[in-house]
């Protein structure tokens, strides 16, 4: 156990490294300069190129770079200006980590029971229905959801909030929309999970034990087929982290998503890379976390890796 | 005679629809228990013996299965007529069963200890600290060493044997009339094999438990079968007590069958025998004998019509056209051939 | 010593006794014969398949929308980029069937010029995964040792980055664009199916009839193309729908972060994109695209759905 | 095995009871907040980033600061108000300029003095990116280049409370100038102490205007409240300003219906006209121009060059633009057609605008399209070039920005002007800072490009200066001498008149051979909610001004 869990940390520092330089070097391909803008002057250009570094040799640059990241330290933000890239992670992350822990929870409880719903009345209405369902929540754009969400409830409703994150119920609709996919996916593996665990040799045992059909669901088969469900989570922290970009804007949250895609727009060399770093070092730890975890509640894992 | 048969599986017909068509698992099928008697049902994978066992328990999955007709009388009882309520309350305590693969079979994610006792728990009104020390007793009896640290385990940690003998204990429990044994060995090897048939053996004796082993290998059945029914594509082909049966094969599937068990006292001589060819997919049921194809004593009318059941005095039943008075002569050639057997 | 029971049936066979209780020969019994195993694989395939009437209605839907993305805008007399200052806005009606944007353009025309961007971008790029994939996963799974430690890491490193910060990532550096955006899909999105295929890959190599075959001295490509390609190509083909999904909805993402398709070119993406803006004042230019949006994903969804159960191992006999 | 159970249970507990507690928190908060405070609730698409007014400029910026900073003079409603100056004086020559300072605070406590002027205007020239348009201040550029020292820029302070300003250009529109929040004071103290970060937090600065910035949460809000100690704070009729950062406008406009935020700019015309409806609406005149540059140096390219450069080929693609049906049909009469760089509501000297002085309007660009006379243009081109048909010309580079501030939309119907008349056009579609990378010198990497201004300031000359050959604004390539010397003697004019003459014949010259098609003027519109008094709009600086606005509910 205590070798697969080193091998994984420095396969994780591996990563990490790889995707600095990488990252690095493609931004710099990106053609532009991170300072134009309108009525912008060449000379003060030029002073915050000098300003910020920049007017370096790009080897120079990347092994100053990665001095700073060693010791956790991102730099300045070259468009929002006077703002250090690890205070703007510092602001906007709880946002984004409330958001996702929302919507997290939400994909995860009615994922799971949709799921569960579909599975045991496999073939009836009630199992249409919920396909029905999951699909229409995979196959709308979340950004049309939002939207959508956010005129009926917020506009024409009015008895939510439309925008901004605050209180408890400005929280609802966000965290309902970036859900959705997650969701969805939750769903729809549940429900294969179910059924595959239906046909397992140890609930015909149960049977043949004499116990009753409700006691076989609860006691035998969901307990089993949520562990698959555990692998996938890795993945749909990573989907709900992404979907983040767009709700967030549409409701005006101030998370890391909107900052991604600002910092994109401007060229904000520092802000992109501190942003991307950041969300790898958080989705390789989730999947380290996901993983470890897996290990020790699944009896039958935690027996093959020791 | 009928009181004592405890269970009594009259014309059962089993059929399974997939969506290439019906699939006719079980055909007419009858057999019966008397009480502690040991029933082995032997057959090729395919031959519809574990449907027809897995029937009693209501293991049969529907849909896509379907029970077209019969009975299945425990203690004179219809037991294709109880609802879940009434059927949960004969499994596991008067009719249990073990499965051919014990990894599978057990609960992962569940320390045995547990499922063990969830079978005291659902027939008894045990309480769980009396459970726990009823559940040590019972793997005691069984041969597990060490009860007390296996009974938190979890299936995957113990051994293939363990595993059936945590299968075993679950199943005797309750001190059921009937213990229905689906190929329990067939995952273990040979040494553990003997250890459980002995053990088996050992429980009929102690607890009066008839039992019904199911097989795929003469090999395992003649030291502890009272009496033999042979399946092949979903029917009986031949019924019988077992010495009769495994020295006086009367169906020529049943001495292929048997030509094909290794022989411990004279395997230096004879060569071991397979059977050709592969059992009819049992969508389109053929018309005559199902085993015509693979019958080195076919005769014409196999291919053309279903044969009869031939009933001999000794309480034999063979479903063969040998057995007709028209067909003499190659009835000869099998006695011949098949002779060395008998 | 035996007790012959009646004949209960017997006249039949009374009357050709001769004939019928004559043995048969070997040449008369019906021998079992195996076919071809990926023949009457994909037979079987197609059989399951068909009788799905969900994925059939995907198929059909899809194929409805590839054929208007063909026709569709040559049956109005508009172009998708023709500006026409005298219609804006207009609701759809006989003349414009599903109306006017901004600029007067007609949306019909737009919406089946951007399908055909839509598609064109989801399809190639899937398809550029599926071999970028196949390719990989394969050497990967074949060669083994160092060369597949190296591949899957750098898979690992992959993946360990949210899909839509790589293909945006990528957009920077290579300019919006439609080969841009296939680009940045096919560079970054192989990963899963070049897992995939390795996985098989790795299986496919213990199983009998590949050790058999190399035994038998066939070389390395003829084993991937006669043995591993024929069994991986089922989850891979079912993969590829899923990521052709994908594609869809990553180009309506870049597209709404401005960094897709460039104008006056459209997509169903871009449509969607400008459709929330004018949601409130026009709601048809939100709905319509974003139903053919849906409706694609759906029944994609649907398609991959019906491909995988036609091919499970698990569901075939 | 039934602890599965209990805690499956018990976790249904604990969500229906967190329910419940949210659920009596949100009522018990809603009622809490039913107070009798003034608050102006304001949104803005982002983009705030640093409230240093030397830093950063752009719109969001300047809603913020125009509220928490109080400049040497204040405009509102077109009047010129004091400021920190309680009076001022001009020297005759119109190159010297003193402000007598009144007793101000800043928010925390420490006397504004004439020192944080003169940091102010040395910070500006040493890291604005935007000083050039206070570059007629005695010294300005050599600062910026580094030439002189601080000492020498011509921004003093003989005394703690006199600033004195020196211009080397007696400009008359330099009073609109210097009541930009630009030129407000500036904290030596806090910039020194804060170093980069200052101006990037609501602790990092102190405010002196008419409001305090007493709450900053990046990306979200932004909270000012009253400054009791303004001067003129018995007018300041707001209790609290709160800017909310909404990036997508469809939500600004959902919050704006729900009566969350006070106003809404509208996206489009067709909005505006459901707004009107409701009499939210208000119209009003804002400075600005959008056009489109050419840039005559055609990349390098010799060929492209010479057609680009040719003033034919301007007008060719000049005359095929609808600019009235563009603007009737396409903005539902929401702008005015552009026919030279200056809105005529631009004003030039007191009592009358550019409107009504300039004689060039319609003459060199048409309002509507005429499709012979830029086939004829067109002709000569290709006669010029010795080319039989418009397929021979060489294919055009498009740029075009994607900023979402910026209207695509004209770029696309440029796109269509550009297919009627024949050309091809290859659309580089660059994200903002690609955008201006491309569009500025040294790069000029674009043939054609869709652009725009808005103005510094209220005179003819802020949409002209840019066009001058030392520009290194917006990408242009007019580099004309005859030109830069108009520009420059109108500058030096001091007889206002004369002045506007000057600059009418530069515009002459500019509008005839320029390589820049001006399309359409600006009109704003702006809905409103019915409880807003007094928010006033104004055509350059601030163009919402709600300093002095009320809420009566």
């Amino acid at each position: 156990m205590a070798k697969y869990i080193l091998n994984r940390l420095l396969v994780a520092i591996l990563t990490m490294f790889v995707l600095t330089t990488a990252t690095f070097f493609l931004l710099r391909l990106v053609p532009g300069d991170p300072f134009a803008g309108p009525k912008v002057i060449p000379e003060i250009k030029e002073r915050l190129r000098i300003h910020y570094g920049l007017d370096k040799p790009l080897a120079e640059q990347y092994l100053i770079y990665m001095g700073n990241i060693l010791r956790g330290d991102f730099g300045y933000s070259l468009a929002k200006r006077g703002h250090r890239v690890n205070e703007v992670i510092k602001d906007a992350f709880p946002q984004s980590l409330d958001l996702g822990i929302r919507a997290m929870i939400t994909s995860i409880i009615f994922g799971i029971f949709f799921g569960i719903i579909a599975a045991l009345n496999r073939g009836k209405p009630l199992d249409y229905l919920t396909v029905v369902l999951v699909l229409i929540g995979i196959s709308v754009p979340s950004f049309v959801v939002a939207a959508l969400l956010q005129y009926f409830f917020g506009v024409y409703l009015k008895i939510l909030p439309v925008a901004r994150y605050d209180t408890f119920w400005h929280t609802l609709m966000p965290s309902f929309a970036l859900s959705l996919g997650t969701m969805a996916v939750l769903a729809r593996y549940m429900r294969a999970s179910m059924l595959e665990v239906m046909t397992a040799d140890y609930i015909k045992t149960a049977r043949a034990k004499g116990l009753r059909n409700t006691q076989i669901v609860i006691h035998h088969q969901i307990r089993n087929a949520l562990f698959p469900i555990l692998t996938i989570l890795g993945p749909a922290i990573a989907m709900v982290l992404t979907g983040s970009f767009i709700i967030e804007s549409i409701f005006a949250i101030p998370g890391l998503g909107r900052h991604y895609v600002l910092a994109m727009q401007n060229l904000d060399y520092t802000l992109v890379m501190g942003l991307t770093l950041f969300f790898g070092f958080f989705l390789i730890v989730m999947n380290l976390l996901v993983d470890f975890m897996y290990g020790i509640i699944d009896p039958r894992v935690r027996y093959t890796r020791k | 005679m009928d009181n004592e048969k405890l269970l009594d599986v009259k014309n059962l017909t089993i059929s399974f629809h997939t969506y290439i068509g019906e699939v006719a698992a079980v055909r007419n099928v009858d057999f019966y228990l008397k009480k502690s008697e040991v029933l082995a049902i032997v057959g090729e994978s395919g031959s519809g013996k574990s449907v027809s066992t897995q029937a009693i328990l209501g293991l049969t999955p529907i849909p896509p299965g379907e029970i077209k007709s019969g009975k299945i009388l425990f203690k004179n009882e219809d037991l294709l007529k109880f609802d879940e309520k009434k059927m949960s309350k004969i499994c596991g305590s008067q009719i249990s069963m073990i499965f051919q693969d014990p990894m599978t079979s057990l609960n992962p994610t569940m320390k045995v200890g547990n499922q063990i006792r969830e079978v005291l728990h659902q027939h008894t009104d045990i309480i769980r600290r009396v459970s726990r020390e009823r559940t040590i007793e019972l793997m005691t009896l069984v041969g597990i060493p060490e009860p007390e640290v296996r009974i938190n385990q979890y299936p995957h940690e113990l051994s293939g044997g363990m595993r059936q003998r945590v299968m075993i204990t679950m199943a005797m429990a309750n001190r059921p009339d009937i213990l229905i044994a689906d190929e329990p060995t067939t995952a273990l090897d040979v040494t553990i094999q003997s250890q459980i048939f002995r053990l088996l053996k050992e429980l009929r004796t102690e607890f009066e438990t008839a039992i019904i082993l199911i097989t795929h290998d003469f090999g395992v059945v003649a030291g502890i079968a009272d009496r033999i029914v042979v399946m092949y594509a979903g029917k009986v082909m031949e019924e019988g007590e077992t010495e009769q049966i495994y020295y006086k094969p009367r169906h020529p599937y049943t001495a292929a069958l048997l030509k094909a068990v290794p022989s411990l006292v004279d395997n230096e001589k004879k060569k071991l025998r397979t059977i050709k060819g592969t059992p009819p997919f049992l969508l389109n049921i053929p018309s005559g004998c199902p085993f015509t194809d693979r019958c080195d004593y076919a005769m014409r009318i196999c291919q053309e019509k279903e044969p009869q059941y031939f009933q001999f005095e000794d309480n034999r039943r063979v479903f063969c056209w040998l057995y007709h008075n028209q067909a003499a002569e190659q009835f000869q050639r099998f006695k011949d051939r098949e002779g060395k057997l008998q | 010593m035996y007790v012959i029971p009646e004949n209960k049936g017997g006249g039949n066979i009374i009357k050709h006794k001769q004939q019928l209780f004559t043995p048969l020969d070997h040449s008369e019994k019906i021998e079992s014969v195996l076919e071809t195993e990926t023949i009457a694989f994909w037979s079987d395939v197609w059989r399951r398949f068909r009788n799905n009437k969900p994925a059939l209605i995907g198929i059909i839907i899809i194929f409805i929308f590839v054929i208007f993305a063909i026709i569709g805008p040559l049956m109005v007399p508009y172009q998708y980029d023709k500006v026409d200052l005298f219609s804006t806005y207009k609701n759809p009606s006989g003349v414009h069937w599903f109306g006017t944007d901004a600029l007067g353009r007609d949306i019909w025309c737009r919406v089946w010029t951007g399908a055909r961007v839509s598609l064109f971008i989801a399809i190639v790029s899937a398809l550029s995964q599926m071999v970028i994939g196949i390719i990989v996963g394969s050497i990967s799974g074949l060669s083994g040792g160092k060369i597949d430690m190296i591949i899957m890491r750098f898979v690992d490193i992959l993946i360990a980055i949210p899909f839509l910060i790589w293909v945006s990532l990528f957009m920077l550096v290579m300019g919006p664009g439609i080969l841009s955006i296939i680009l940045a899909f096919s560079l970054t999105q192989w990963k899963g199916m070049a897992r995939l295929v390795r996985g098989e890959t790795l299986r496919l190599k213990e199983t009998e009839f590949a050790i058999a075959a190399k035994s038998m001295g066939a070389s390395t490509w003829r084993l991937i193309r006669k043995h591993i390609f024929p069994n991986v190509l089922p989850v891979v083909i079912v993969s590829t729908t899923f990521q052709v999904t994908n594609a869809i909805f990553g180009e309506a993402f870049l597209s709404y972060i401005g960094l897709g398709i460039q104008p006056p070119m459209t997509s169903w993406g871009k449509l969607v994109a400008s459709g929330i803006a004018e949601m409130r004042s026009f709601p048809f230019m939100l709905f319509i695209p974003a139903i053919f949006i849906s409706l694609t994903m759906l029944s994609l969804q649907l398609i991959g759905d019906g491909l995988r159960d036609a091919t499970d191992p698990k569901l075939r006999q | 095995m039934m602890k599965g159970l209990y805690i499956k249970n018990n976790l249904f507990k604990i969500v229906f009871g967190l329910l419940l507690i949210a659920l009596v928190f949100t009522i018990a908060m809603t009622s809490v907040a039913q107070t009798e405070e003034k608050v102006f609730t304001i949104p803005t698409n982002g983009g705030l980033d640093n409230l240093d007014p030397r830093v950063l400029l752009s719109t969001a910026h300047a809603v913020v600061q125009y509220a928490i900073f109080e400049s040497l003079v204040r405009t509102h409603d077109g009047e010129l108000l004091p400021g920190m100056a309680e009076t001022w004086e001009i020297s005759d020559d119109g190159m010297t300029y003193t402000f007598h300072l009144r007793d101000a605070k800043w928010s925390d406590g420490k006397p504004v003095t004439a020192g944080d002027f003169v940091h102010a205007f040395v910070r500006m020239f040493e890291i604005c990116p935007a000083s050039s348009i206070f570059d007629d201040i005695k010294n300005g550029a050599q600062l910026r280049a580094g030439e002189v020292t601080p000492e020498e820029l011509g921004v003093k302070a003989p005394d703690e409370k006199t600033v004195v300003i020196t211009l080397k250009n007696p400009v008359p529109y330099f009073m609109g100038l210097i009541g930009l929040h630009l030129g407000s004071p500036g904290r030596e103290d806090l910039a020194i102490k804060f170093g980069d970060g200052y101006g990037a937090t609501a602790e990092s600065l102190a405010s002196c205007g008419p409001f305090i910035l007493t709450e900053w949460k990046h990306e979200d809000k932004v909270v000012m409240e009253k400054n009791p100690d303004y001067w003129n704070a018995d007018k300041i009729k707001l209790d609290k300003v709160v800017v909310y950062i909404l990036p997508a406008e469809q939500t600004q406009r959902n919050m704006f219906d729900n009566g969350e935020i006070d106003y809404y700019i509208p996206r489009s015309e067709a909005e505006a006209v459901e707004y009107e409806a409701e009499g939210k609406l208000v119209r009003y005149v804002r400075g600005g121009i959008r056009d489109l540059h050419i840039n005559k140096h055609g990349q390098n390219d010799p060929v492209k060059a010479k057609i680009l450069g040719n003033p034919n080929f301007m007008k060719a693609i000049s005359y095929a633009i609808d600019r009235q049906g563009y603007i009737d049909n396409v903005l539902q009469g929401n702008g005015l057609p552009a026919t030279v760089q200056t809105p005529p509501v631009t004003g030039i000297y007191p009592g009358k605008t550019w409107g009504e002085v300039s004689t060039n309007y319609g003459k060199y660009h048409p309002e509507t399209a005429d499709l012979a006379r830029s086939k004829a243009y067109m002709d000569k081109v290709l006669e010029d070039m010795g080319y039989s048909s418009v397929d021979q010309l060489p294919e055009f580079d498009f740029l075009t920005s994607m900023d979402p501030e910026d209207p695509k939309d004209v770029a696309a119907y440029l796109l269509s002007v550009f297919t009627d008349i024949g050309l091809k056009i290859n659309v580089v579609y660059a994200t903002g800072k690609q955008y201006y990378n491309n569009l500025y010198k040294p790069a000029l990497a674009y043939d054609f490009a869709r652009a725009g201004w808005g103005p510094d300031y209220d005179d003819p000359h802020t949409y002209m200066g840019y066009w001058t050959s030392s520009s290194m604004d917006m990408g242009v390539t007019f580099e004309n001498p005859e030109f830069d010397a108009l520009l420059d003697k109108a500058n030096k004019e001091t007889d206002l008149v004369k002045r506007a003459q000057i600059l009418n014949q530069a515009e002459a010259l500019f509008s005839d051979i320029a390589p820049c098609i001006p399309i359409m003027h600006f009109k704003g519109a702006l809905a409103v909610q019915p409880w807003v008094k007094g928010l006033t709009t104004a055509i350059s600086g601030l163009a919402i001004d709600y300093i002095y606005s009320d809420i009566v509910k």
